[in-house]
C-alpha cells in the first residue's frame, strides 16, 4: 500500500488503534496456545496467528451499531467490540463468565448487544444468517452494515451460494469477506476449487469483487471502508478475499506437516505484525520503544484477563437445563 | 335468512384461517413480514398470500430465490434483529434442505449464546392429495430431536389460526405444520376478536370414557369419524388433540389416559420414530399404572409416500383401522 | 444456426429422427395434459411443451452407454431411451406398468438399465449426484458421459453450488445444463439472480460455459456434442445454458397470468418443432406431407400407448410394503 | 514373554478396528473407495486413514472439497453405478448438512424407481471429549423416520470391524455411527480372517435375569459397569448391545425383557424422539404383557451439548442414574 495513501485515507489513532489490537490479539491467543499445550484449556484452539490483520482490520472500519458474523479466526472482532480478555479467557476455560456461561467452547461467541454473532462449527451456516440481518436493516431502512466471513475451505459449501446470491438480488447492506489461507484444515486450494482466487465466485452473483493483502491491515481497513460505503449507500454486497496464509496448524493439536516449510518461510516475512510497525516507522507514528511498550501492555491486559478467568467460577451442573427456550426477544 | 348470511359470513376454511392469522399479524406488527417462493406475486403455491404483496409491498412479503437454506437462514438472521419472520415451504417436503440451517442455527442459538430466533416456518405437510413421496411428507418426525424448535400442527380453523398467531408472537423458532389435506375441506365459525391459541396446550376435541385416542392433524378428523361410529357399540372414545408436539402437554395426555386406561396413538407420520412412539415412551415410564392394555400405535407403515391411488390409501391410516384397534382394546 | 453447418455436422437422419421425437413429445405431452382436463391423470403435470429441443438434442447427441440426469421438462429424454408411451402414460394413471410401478409419479422415471436417473423433485438435488456416477466413470476409467439439468430455479440451490465445484475439481466427465425458461414457477429471472446469464455462474466453478439457443434443436445437438467430445477427452465438465420459455403454466393448473402475453406470442414463433421443419425443408430433408406423416404416425403411437396403460392393472394395496429396501445392487 | 506379544498383536483398539475393516474391504473389493474431508493426504481427522493415500491412490482416497451434501450426492451417483463409496463426515455433526441428499436421494431411490444405493456414511459422534454443542452430537434419531436407510453403532472393536464390512457389502444406505469417545479408550481381540457382524442382529452383552437394560454405541460399557455393581446387591442386569439401530432386532429385545420383564432404555442421544421412545413403544404394543414395572428411558436431557466440563457431566448419562433406576425398578 501507498503510505501517502494511508496517510490521507486513515487517521493516525485509528492506525495506532488497530496496532494495539493486533498486538493484543497475538499475546492473547499465544497465550491461549500455551495454555493449551499445558492442558488447562477446555477442547480444542483454533488461533488467527499470523492472520490477525483481517478481523482488527474489518472489525475497525465498521461503526460501532454495525454486525459482524466472524469467521472462526476473528479474534480481532472480540476485542474491538469490547470483549475482554478476562471474559474471552474465562470461555477457554468453559466459565461460567465467558460469554457463552459455558455453553459453547472458544471462538464460539456472540452477543447480540455487542453485535457479534456467535459462531456456528457448520461453516459458511452464517453467511445466510448474515444476509438476513442485512435484510432487517433493509426493511426497517436502517444505514447500518453487516459484515461476514468464511474461509476457502467454506466457500465450497451450499449455503455460501445460498447466501451470496439472495444478497444480491435484494441489494442487501452486507460485505462478505473469505480469509483465502491457503488450507481447509489439510486440503490445499487446488482440492477445493479450479479457479485462481476465490473472488472469482463474486462475478456468478453479479457482485463485485475485490482482492486485499490480508495482511495490511491498512489495506483491509480500506477495502473494507470501501465495500461498507458502497452497501451503505444502498449499491448492495461486495466480496472481499483478504489473501493470507495460516501459520499454525489448522488447530493447535495439528502440527501441520502437510505444509511445505518454505511457503511458512515466505508468509513469516509478510507477518502482518511485522507489517503494520513497518508502516507506524514510515509514517513515523510509531518507532521501537512505542511498540515495546504496548507488547507490554497488551500482555499485563491478557494476564489480568487470565487470572479473572481462573478465578471465575466453573457452571453447576443444573445450568444445562437453562436456555433452551427463549422467554423474549429483543430489537437489535 | 338475514342470520344464516351473518353466521356464513364467520365461517372459515383452514386455509382462510391461516391466511387471516397472517394478514392480522402484519397488520397488527409491523414487524412480521413473509418469505418465500411465489408467495408473493403469485399468492404461494396454495394462494394463502394472495394479495398479500400489493397489500404490504415487495419488503414485507419477498418472493425469494429456489434455495431453503438461504431463505430459512436470511430468516434467523432477521429475527434476531428483531424482525418477526414466517418462512413459507412450498412443500413441507423441502424443509429438508433447509435442515441445517433450521437444528443448528434456529434451534440452538439462543442456548448457545443467548439469542433468540423469533420466527415461523410454515410447513404444508401430509398425504391424500396423490402428492407422491416428494409432496406429501410428514416431516415431523425429524425435528423432535433438536432441542429449540417448537412444533404446532392445527386440525382446525379455528386452531389453525390461533396457533399461527401464537407461532408469530412466540419468541423461539416454531414450525408450524399446516395440514394440506384440510385446507378447503374443513370450515367452522371464527371468532371477530383477536384470539391465541397457546402453544403447549392439547385440546380434548371430544370427551370420552373408554380409549384415548392421542391424535393430530388431519388424523383428528378420523378418530372423531371413528368415535362416531363406535358410539353405536358402546364404545366411548376421547379424542386428544395434541396441537402442539414440541413441548408436548403431559398434563392433558396423563390426565385422560388415565382416566379411560388405554391409549392409542394415532398419526400420520411413519410409524417408526413418529410422535406417537415418544408419547407411548412417556405413558409406559410415568403412567404405567394407569394402562389397562397395550399402548396401541396407528400410523402409515415405514415406506415413503406412495403416489398411486390404491397405494396411498393403503398407506394412510383409515377409520377402519381406528375402529378394529379400538374394538380390541375395550375387550382387553 | 447456419444451415451449411449443420448439414455437414449433423447427419440427415438423426436429423430426422430428432424431428420424430420432437413430434412423439409433443403429441405425448399434449395428450397427457388432455387427459389432465378430463381429471384422468393422478397427481400434477409439468410439461416441456415448446421446450423439446432441448432433452431431444442433448439426448439425440449422446451415446447409448452414457448416463442422463434429468430434468423435469425432458420428456424426450425417456422417449429415446426407449421408454415406450405405454409405460410413461402407466405412470401417469398410476398404473403397475409404469416405470416406478406406481411409487411415484408423473415425470419422476428412471431406469438405470436404460441410463436414465429419477428424478428427485428437491429442485438440484440429482446434481451432485450425476457428478458421482461421472465419477464412477473416471475411477473406473470408462469413457462414459453424464448429462445432468436444472432449471434456472433449480440452480440458486447450494447442491447446484457443491456439484459443479466438485466436478470442476475433480475434472469429471459430466455436461450441466440449464434450461433457463425465464421462469421458475411465478418468480421472474431478476428476482432470482443478478446476473444476465445463467452460464455466468460457469466461471464461479473454473468451468467452460456456452449460451445456446434451446429452441432449435440442431444448436442444442452441437452444442451439447461439443461438451459431451470435452468430457470424454477427460477435459471436464462444460455448462450449457439453453435459453428457451416455459409456454404453458408451471404446472398445467397453473394459468400463468404472471407471463407478459407479448412474451409468449414472441416465443410461439421460434418454436422448436416449427424451427426444426423450416431446417429439414431448408435442408429439403422434408416437406409438409413428410411432417404431416409423421405427425399422423405419432399420434398413432400415444393411443397404442394409451390403450396399453388404460387396459395395465392398478397396483395393489400391499405392494405399498415391497422395496424399501434392496435386496442386491447391481453394476451398470 | 512369546505368548503374551502374541496376543498383544492381536489385540485393537475401537479405532483400529474401524480402520482394518476399511482397509481389508478395499483390499478385498475394488469397487470400495473412500471420500471426505482430510481423509488422503492428512489420514483424517482421526487419523483412520493414515496411510490409505499412498495405498490406493487419489481415486480411492479422495480428499473432498468443504460439502456435505455434495460429497454425499457424489456417493449416491457412484454407488447407484456400481461402486462401494464410504464417506466420511468429519464429525457427525455436520451431517445435518447433507441431510437432504440423505433422507430424499439416498434413502428414496430404491423404493421410488428401483435404484439400489450400496453406501455408507461413517459419522464419528457422541460426547464425552468437550466437544461442544457442535462436535458432540448424537444424531442418530434424525433418520429413523426416513424408510430405506440402515443405522448401526458398534460399541466394541469387535463390533466396529464386522459391522462395517457388512455395511460396506450391503445394498443400500447404512449409515455407520461410530462413538468417538470409544476410539481408543477400549481395546479388544480381533479374529484374524475375515467376518462380519451381520446387520440387524443385537447382541446380549452381559446375560442377566433381573432387568435388561437396552442400550449401544458407548453407553454399553457404563450399562456393563453398572452391572458389575450390582451383583453385589444381588440385582442382576442383562445388558442388550442394540448394535444396530435401524433395522431393530425386535426378536432379541423381546425375548430379552420376557425374560427379566423389566426394561432400561439407555441413550446418550436426547431423551426426546432417541431410539428409546421407539422401543418402549414397541414394548408397550407388543409385549405389554410381559412388563413387571414402568420402562425407564436414561437418556441426557433436551438440550444441544453443553461444553463445559461440569455440564456435559451434568448431561451425559452417568452409571449411578443407571444403578439408582435399576434398584429403583428391582424394588417395583
Ligand atoms: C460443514 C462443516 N464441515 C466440516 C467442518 C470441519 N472443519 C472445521 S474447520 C475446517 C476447515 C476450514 O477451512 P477454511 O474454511 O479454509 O477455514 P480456515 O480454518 O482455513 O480459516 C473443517 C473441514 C466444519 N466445521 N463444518
Ligand atoms: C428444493 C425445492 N424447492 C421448491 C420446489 C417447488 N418447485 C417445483 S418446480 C419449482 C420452480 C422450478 O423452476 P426452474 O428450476 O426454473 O424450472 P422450470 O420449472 O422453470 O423448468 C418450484 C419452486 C422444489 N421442487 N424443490
Ligand atoms: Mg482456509
Ligand atoms: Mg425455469
Amino acid at each position: 500500500m501507498d503510505v501517502a495513501v494511508i496517510a490521507k485515507e486513515i487517521k493516525r489513532d485509528d492506525l495506532l488503534q488497530m496496532y494495539y489490537y493486533l498486538r493484543l490479539t497475538r499475546a492473547l491467543e499465544d497465550r491461549i496456545t500455551a495454555l493449551y499445550r499445558q492442558g488447562r484449556i477446555v477442547g480444542g484452539v483454533y488461533t488467527s496467528h499470523g492472520m490477525e490483520a483481517i478481523a482488527v482490520g474489518y472489525a475497525s472500519a465498521l461503526e460501532r451499531d454495525d454486525v459482524i458474523a466472524p469467521f472462526h479466526r476473528d479474534m480481532g472482532v472480540f476485542l474491538i467490540r469490547g470483549f475482554t480478555t478476562g471474559e474471552i479467557l474465562a470461555q477457554y476455560l468453559g466459565k461460567r463468565t465467558g460469554p457463552t456461561k459455558g455453553k459453547d467452547g472458544n471462538v464460539h461467541m456472540g452477543d447480540l448487544k455487542r453485535g457479534v454473532f456467535g459462531f456456528v462449527s457448520h461453516l459458511a451456516d452464517n453467511l445466510p444468517v448474515a444476509a438476513g440481518a442485512a435484510l432487517a436493516f433493509k426493511i426497517r431502512g436502517e444505514s447500518r452494515v453487516v459484515f461476514a466471513g468464511t474461509g476457502d475451505g467454506g466457500s465450497s459449501r451450499g449455503d455460501f451460494h445460498e447466501a451470496m446470491n439472495f444478497a444480491a438480488v435484494r441489494k442487501l447492506p452486507v460485505v462478505f469477506f473469505c480469509n483465502n489461507n491457503q488450507y481447509a484444515y489439510s486440503t490445499p486450494l487446488h482440492l477445493q476449487m479450479a479457479i485462481p482466487n476465490v473472488v472469482d465466485r463474486a462475478k456468478a452473483y453479479g457482485m463485485p469483487g475485490e482482492i486485499v493483502d490480508g495482511n495490511d491491515v491498512a489495506a483491509v481497513y480500506l477495502a473494507a471502508k470501501r465495500a461498507i460505503v458502497r452497501a451503505r449507500a444502498g449499491e448492495g454486497p461486495t466480496f472481499l478475499e483478504f489473501k493470507t496464509m495460516r501459520m499454525h496448524g489448522h488447530s493447535e493439536h495439528d502440527p501441520a506437516k502437510y505444509v511445505p516449510r518454505e511457503l511458512l518461510e515466505e508468509w513469516k516475512k509478510k507477518d502482518p505484525i511485522l507489517k503494520a510497525e513497518q508502516l507506524l516507522k514510515q509514517l513515523s507514528y510509531g518507532d521501537e520503544p512505542y511498540f515495546q511498550e504496548v507488547t507490554e501492555r497488551v500482555k499485563g491486559e491478557v494476564e489480568a484477563g487470565l487470572e479473572f478467568a481462573e478465578q471465575s467460577p466453573l457452571p453447576e451442573g443444573p445450568e444445562v437445563l437453562e436456555g433452551v427456550f427463549a422467554e423474549s426477544a429483543g430489537s437489535y | 335468512m338475514a342470520t344464516e348470511t351473518t353466521q356464513k359470513q364467520q365461517e372459515f376454511s383452514y386455509i382462510e384461517a391461516i391466511s387471516q392469522a397472517l394478514d392480522e399479524e402484519m397488520a397488527r406488527d409491523e414487524r412480521v413480514f413473509l418469505m418465500g417462493e411465489d408467495i408473493g406475486m403469485y399468492g404461494g403455491a396454495f394462494k394463502i398470500t394472495e394479495g398479500f404483496l400489493q397489500k404490504y409491498g415487495e419488503w414485507r412479503v419477498l418472493d425469494t430465490p429456489l434455495a431453503e437454506s438461504g431463505i430459512v437462514g436470511a430468516a434467523i438472521g432477521a429475527a434476531m434483529m428483531g424482525l418477526r419472520p414466517v418462512v413459507e415451504m412450498q412443500f413441507a417436503d423441502f424443509i429438508s434442505c433447509a435442515f441445517d440451517q433450521i437444528t443448528e442455527v434456529a434451534a440452538k442459538n439462543h442456548y448457545r449464546w443467548g439469542a433468540a430466533v423469533p420466527m415461523v416456518i410454515r410447513a404444508p405437510f401430509g398425504g391424500g392429495i396423490h402428492g407422491g413421496p416428494f409432496h406429501s411428507e410428514c416431516p415431523e418426525g425429524w425435528f423432535f430431536h433438536s432441542p429449540g424448535l417448537k412444533l404446532v400442527a392445527p386440525s382446525t380453523p379455528y386452531d389453525a389460526k390461533g396457533l399461527l398467531k401464537a407461532a408469530i408472537r412466540d419468541p423461539n423458532p416454531v414450525i408450524y405444520f399446516e395440514h394440506k389435506f384440510l385446507y378447503r375441506r374443513i370450515k367452522s365459525l371464527l371468532p371477530q376478536e383477536d384470539f391465541i391459541v397457546p402453544i403447549g396446550k392439547a385440546d380434548v376435541k371430544r370427551v370420552g370414557n373408554d380409549i384415548s385416542v392421542i391424535t393430530y392433524g388431519a388424523m383428528v378428523h378420523l378418530a372423531l369419524e371413528a368415535a362416531q361410529t363406535l358410539t353405536n357399540e358402546g364404545i366411548d372414545l376421547e379424542v386428544v388433540d395434541l396441537r402442539t408436539l414440541i413441548p408436548l402437554d403431559k398434563e392433558t395426555i396423563y390426565s385422560s389416559v388415565r382416566k379411560t386406561s388405554k391409549a392409542i396413538l394415532l398419526h400420520e407420520d411413519n410409524k417408526t420414530g413418529g410422535i406417537g412412539a415418544e408419547i407411548a415412551a412417556r405413558l409406559a415410564e410415568d403412567c404405567f399404572d394407569c394402562l389397562d392394555g397395550p399402548v396401541v400405535r396407528i400410523a402409515p407403515p415405514d415406506t415413503p409416500v406412495p403416489f398411486s391411488t390404491p397405494l396411498e390409501e393403503f398407506f394412510l391410516p383409515k377409520t377402519g383401522d381406528i375402529i378394529t384397534a379400538a374394538r380390541k382394546l375395550a375387550a382387553y
